[in-house]
């Protein structure tokens, strides 16, 4: 008789998307690999980085005119600590995702924080961009944000 | 708008693995089981959707084969939103309003068990700037809590909605977490993505449930009562964290106002809130008081079929008015990160004219 | 009793094997913020958003809607997200519909899109499963196995799968916004194209495009205060059936026949041949045009290949089909059922330029399917209303 | 440090890669379908309500709507009802082009079967051929439609179009 355990498999899902990213995104990126940092001007004069296609207020195209040079340092605005990195993740050790708030800009930029501890760790907090010897044009051109002393 | 009621709502106990069903299996029982409770035939339903979601199985078109559940046989009016079951019930809301059907089916179903269900929860996010960092479903709703924590809330009045949570979910089947603990027992255990612990989430389950929709004197002639809906609304926000309030949910307001939350009491209140500073957010947002029952059935933090676990609120709270447990409830349901995406139903007694 | 809805603006991006100019937001904004300038209407004259797209795979984002709801203008509104398989397009714009027909909005803008090129089409449809052999080979794997059948139950020749490749790709040359547009288009060119998926042939499948296409619909206030024409809803209708069960006729399905019977009673059609001036139905290998004209009721069982035969189906006959150059020309698949349905809506309006058939009833009809031809989406526009 | 890289010109695009590690079960019906395979054995069930055979079973009849629960054991022969020539390379593919990926109506089945028709010409594969597994060794067998190795023609005259032409 046929025996009656369900039948188990992995199922792998992998594929390398190639995502074509248009002139805002693309001007973004493009900076970063010249280790710049730049934000955009919505239309209620509040800077945003990173900066987006569409101004999430009210949907307008914001266009290449209103990009603002930003500093690569900020402060923290909230943050969660990574125990356990995942493969993926742009460090191997703990780690922290924050929303930095860079110098000059209104809002919070998603990154990683390399702060060693835990217990370094706080909203507030002063970073610096650190960057990556060999960048490309992305997000991970950025490899993490590091500490900084208090102004 | 014409009166619509949900008569009947079915749902398989959440688990954190069903090992041998896959979701066909899982969801005919369900649908067959609300079908039957609702007193109305499977061929006189005139309209059927579903939610459901490819990448918790990690196969395209996953909701086709949820439809060999329903018995599409001949042919029925039908559609799938890749949504939380809500949803789904929000569209066959509209779809009654026509006058030319009574009647709709709408089930749900998620198989989390499958895959990586937090990790796959980063394919959510902004492709260019946050994907390529992978935070996953955690670490988002981290940056959220702690948001929440630095306007001056703790971490022992997140705990003290896990802790209710699971003690409510003891009188509950279908709940798949439940517990004794204290606050104190619960803080002395350690981060899973602090400020978040384990008890702050809600667990990954499987499961699936399905309510049935009737309109007017059909609602009234199938049902003793009737859970009718007097408001449904949803909004959505910006995508990015950076550009919104964590610390407040601004769509849950403007839904739950538009759905009339505030003009008359509250009894009960089933919320989606799969982290626990998100159901403190979300009871602020809505104007719920302390004298409201808050997720009676335990909630997502006791059972969290991903996909269902949404549709399964409006369920919970219908199922208190058809007992007579309650007269006026409200459910919500939640997407995307931080609760980006919010849906509020209002479900009364008194509803229909 | 439900409310009057018309199409009040179409929208469509150009249709290109990869646009690389570019991000996924802004293919889809191109098409939404042509169909606002067509409707003469605003971002904050839209009430609620209703998107479709096929799986999501195809991007490698999943629930693509949340990302896309600033691009869309939906800050602080309500959004739905569709997936009926290749049908999506059209239910889509049904739901939007429905949000108008149930009186909850006053303007709704709906969008359909898809991004091929981010990842591969075949891929993505023909991954191999746990246990099964890869046997299948994309859409046109399962596909061809119907045709066959549908050749062989009507007798037809070899050379209407033929004529249907040239057909549509001669309409395309007419639409600035499609996909192909081979000049040198030819009767011999699609007979010597290669077998793929024999009986398929090359030029007789559809290609695999980037692109998003835009309706803005509007209650009965909103069409008359339109400047422009508007399109009336006359109808729309859903069918679903399983996959595979037994019994099931594939090649003719009953859920196809039962949408278009009820499609046609509601906007009071008995002679679709004669009471339409154009269809756009979704034809992605060139058999299906024959096979749907049976399965809609243009043409008597087993007859369906005569029309495309003696040429009806043709720009200049009676009974146009895809005047746009349909699927075989543009197939962005999750916006190629909107495709069909914001076209028909052109031609009521009188807005389908050089595409433009002569109007004589002043209808048209809009077509989508999906899955393994189980599920249906349907629409009937006019310019008069209902 | 290294800025190799400022000379080029715009970021037009970008590679996200991703990898996902899912559990697929096919579920306790085709399960008891594919234990058979790996025995030799081709497994349907039937329905209660419309009595028509599912194989491979789904664990419903999609039709009704109801779990299929009598098991069937069929005799593996069955019937061409329709099929392709596929002869398009694409990414991830594994057999080689061309090759003919048929529709089989298994004898005593109600629902046809997918799978390769070989042993014979690619363009003398037709409607109606009459064909039978062939198996993998016994030892080589998993629980898989892999185990058939494909059909192949029986010899056995043409079945008539009448007595599948409802089963493609």
């Amino acid at each position: 008789m046929a025996g009656d355990e369900v039948l188990v498999a992995p199922n792998i899902l992998e594929y390398p998307y190639k995502r074509t990213v248009g002139p805002i995104i693309g001007r973004f990126l493009t900076g970063l690999r010249e280790r710049r940092i730049e934000g955009i001007r919505a239309t209620d004069g509040r800077v945003l980085c990173p900066p987006v296609e569409y101004d999430p207020a009210n949907g307008e195209s914001l266009t290449e005119d209103a990009f603002v040079p930003l500093a690569d340092t900020g402060t923290v605005t909230t943050w969660t600590w990574v125990g356990r990195p995942r493969e993926e993740h742009p460090l191997d050790h703990p780690f922290a995702f924050a929303l930095i708030q860079l110098d000059g800009a209104d809002t919070g930029m998603l990154h990683a924080v390399d702060a060693g501890e835990r217990s370094e760790m706080r909203t507030g907090m002063r970073v610096r961009a650190h960057w990556r010897d060999e960048r490309e044009g992305a997000i991970t051109d950025i490899c993490c944000f590091k500490p900084e002393q208090d102004a | 708008m014409r009166d619509v009621a949900v008569v009947s709502f079915a749902q398989m106990p959440s688990v954190r693995h069903e090992e041998s069903r896959n979701e066909v299996e899982m969801l005919m029982p369900v649908v067959a089981e609300a079908i039957e409770r609702s007193g109305i035939g499977r061929k006189e339903i005139g309209f059927t959707v579903s939610g459901s979601c490819d990448y918790l199985a990690g196969v395209p078109f996953a909701f086709v084969a949820g439809l060999d559940s329903v018995g599409a046989w001949p042919p029925i009016q039908e559609s799938h939103v890749e949504m939380d079951g809500a949803w789904a019930l929000y569209e066959a809301w509209v779809r009654l309003q026509y006058g030319d059907i009574d009647s709709a089916l709408v089930y749900a179903f998620g198989k989390a068990s499958m895959g990586d269900l937090p990790k796959v929860l980063t394919l959510q996010l902004d492709p260019y700037y946050v994907a390529p960092l992978w935070p996953d479903a955690l670490s988002m709703a981290g940056l959220q809590a702690r948001a929440f924590l630095d306007a001056g809330h703790t971490e022992a009045e997140m705990a003290e909605v896990a802790v209710r949570s699971r003690r409510s979910a003891k009188d509950n089947p279908n709940a798949q977490v439940r517990g004794d603990e204290t606050v104190d027992d619960l803080l002395g255990r350690p981060y899973v993505a602090a400020p978040l612990r384990a008890h702050d989430c809600a667990p990954i389950s499987d499961g699936a449930c399905a309510i049935v929709l009737a309109a007017g004197n059909v609602a009234r002639d199938v049902c003793d009562r009737p859970a009718w809906i007097t408001g449904i609304d949803h909004r959505i926000e910006a995508h990015g964290l950076g550009v919104r309030d964590l610390t407040t949910s601004a769509s849950t307001r403007t839904a739950g106002e538009r759905a009339g939350v505030g003009s008359k009491p509250i009894d009960v209140a089933e919320l989606y809130a799969p982290f626990t500073h998100q159901e403190l957010i979300l009871r602020d947002a809505l104007g719920l008081g302390d004298g409201v029952s808050v997720n009676p059935s335990g909630g997502a933090l006791a059972a969290n079929p991903f996909m269902a676990a949404g549709l399964a609120r409006i369920g919970e709270v219908a199922q208190r008015i058809h007992r007579g447990d309650a007269s006026r409830g409200v459910a919500h349901a939640t997407s995307g990160p931080a609760l980006q995406q919010n849906l509020v139903c209002v479900l009364d007694a008194e509803g229909g004219k | 009793m439900t409310e009057r809805c018309a199409v009040i603006g179409v929208g469509q991006t150009k249709y290109e094997s990869t646009r690389g100019d570019v991000s996924i937001a802004g293919l889809v904004r191109e098409a939404a913020v042509r169909a606002l300038e067509d409707a003469e209407v605003g971002w904050s004259d839209i009430d609620a958003v209703v998107i479709g797209k096929a799986p999501d795979m195809f991007e490698g984002i999943m629930m693509p809607e949340l990302y896309l709801a600033d691009a869309l203008g939906a800050v602080g509104k309500p959004m739905l997200r569709v997936h009926t398989a290749g049908s999506v397009g059209g239910s889509t714009a049904i739901v939007a519909s429905s949000l108008i027909k149930a009186g909850i909005h006053r303007r709704v803008l709906t969008v359909a899109f898809e991004k091929q090129s981010e990842s591969d089409a075949m891929w993505a449809l023909s991954r191999p499963v746990p246990f099964s052999p890869p046997t299948l080979a994309g859409a046109g794997g399962y596909f061809a196995p119907l045709i066959r059948a549908y050749i062989r139950r009507s007798g037809a020749p070899d050379h209407v799968g033929i004529m249907v490749g040239v057909k549509d790709r001669q309409n395309a040359l007419r639409n600035p916004y499609a996909h192909l547009r081979i000049e040198d288009i030819s009767f011999e060119k699609v007979a010597e194209s290669p077998m793929l998926w024999d009986p398929i042939r090359y030029l007789e499948t559809c290609p695999s495009s980037d692109g998003a296409c835009a309706m803005v619909l509007g209650d009965e206030a909103a069409g008359d205060a339109a400047t422009k024409p508007v399109a009336w809803v006359h109808a729309t209708a859903q069918r679903s059936e399983p996959t595979m069960f037994a019994g099931r006729d594939a090649v003719n399905p009953q859920a196809g026949r039962d949408c278009a019977a009820d499609l046609w009673a509601q906007a009071g059609i008995t002679d679709p041949r004669r009471e339409l001036d154009a269809a756009e139905i979704y034809v992605p290998f060139s058999w299906y045009e024959p096979m749907w004209m049976e399965n809609l009721g243009f043409a008597p069982m087993g007859e369906g290949w005569k029309m495309t035969d003696s040429h009806a189906t043709a720009f200049e006959g009676d009974m146009p089909i895809n005047p746009s150059g349909g699927v075989l020309s543009s197939n962005p698949i999750g916006a190629s059922g909107m495709i069909r349905f914001a076209e028909a809506a052109l031609q009521v309006r009188g807005m389908a330029g050089e595409h433009q058939v002569e109007q004589k009833t002043g209808r048209a009809m809009g077509h989508a399917y999906g899955g393994g031809s189980q599920f249906f989406a349907m629409w009937v526009v006019g310019r008069n209303k209902p | 440090m290294s800025d190799a890289a400022v000379e080029e010109g715009p970021v037009r695009s970008i590679r996200t890669p991703q990898h996902f590690v899912y559990q697929y079960s096919p579920g306790q019906a085709t399960s008891r379908f594919l234990r058979g395979l790996e025995q030799g054995r081709i497994l349907g069930q039937r329905c209660p309500q419309c009595g028509k055979v599912y194989t491979p079973p789904r664990g419903a009849c999609a039709s009704d709507g109801v779990p299929t629960t009598d098991e069937v054991e069929l005799p593996g022969t069955g019937t061409v009802t329709t099929f392709c020539v596929v002869n398009v390379p694409f990414y991830g593919q594994k057999i080689e082009i061309p090759y003919v990926s048929a529709t089989v109506l298994l004898d005593g089945a109600d629902i046809g079967l997918f799978h390769l028709i070989q042993e014979v010409a690619a363009d003398k594969v037709h409607m109606g051929m009459r064909v039978e597994p062939v198996w993998v060794e016994p030892a080589d067998r998993t629980p898989s439609l892999e185990s058939i190795k494909y059909f192949r023609p029986t010899g056995e005259p043409d079945a008539p179009f009448d007595s599948y032409k409802e089963h493609v």
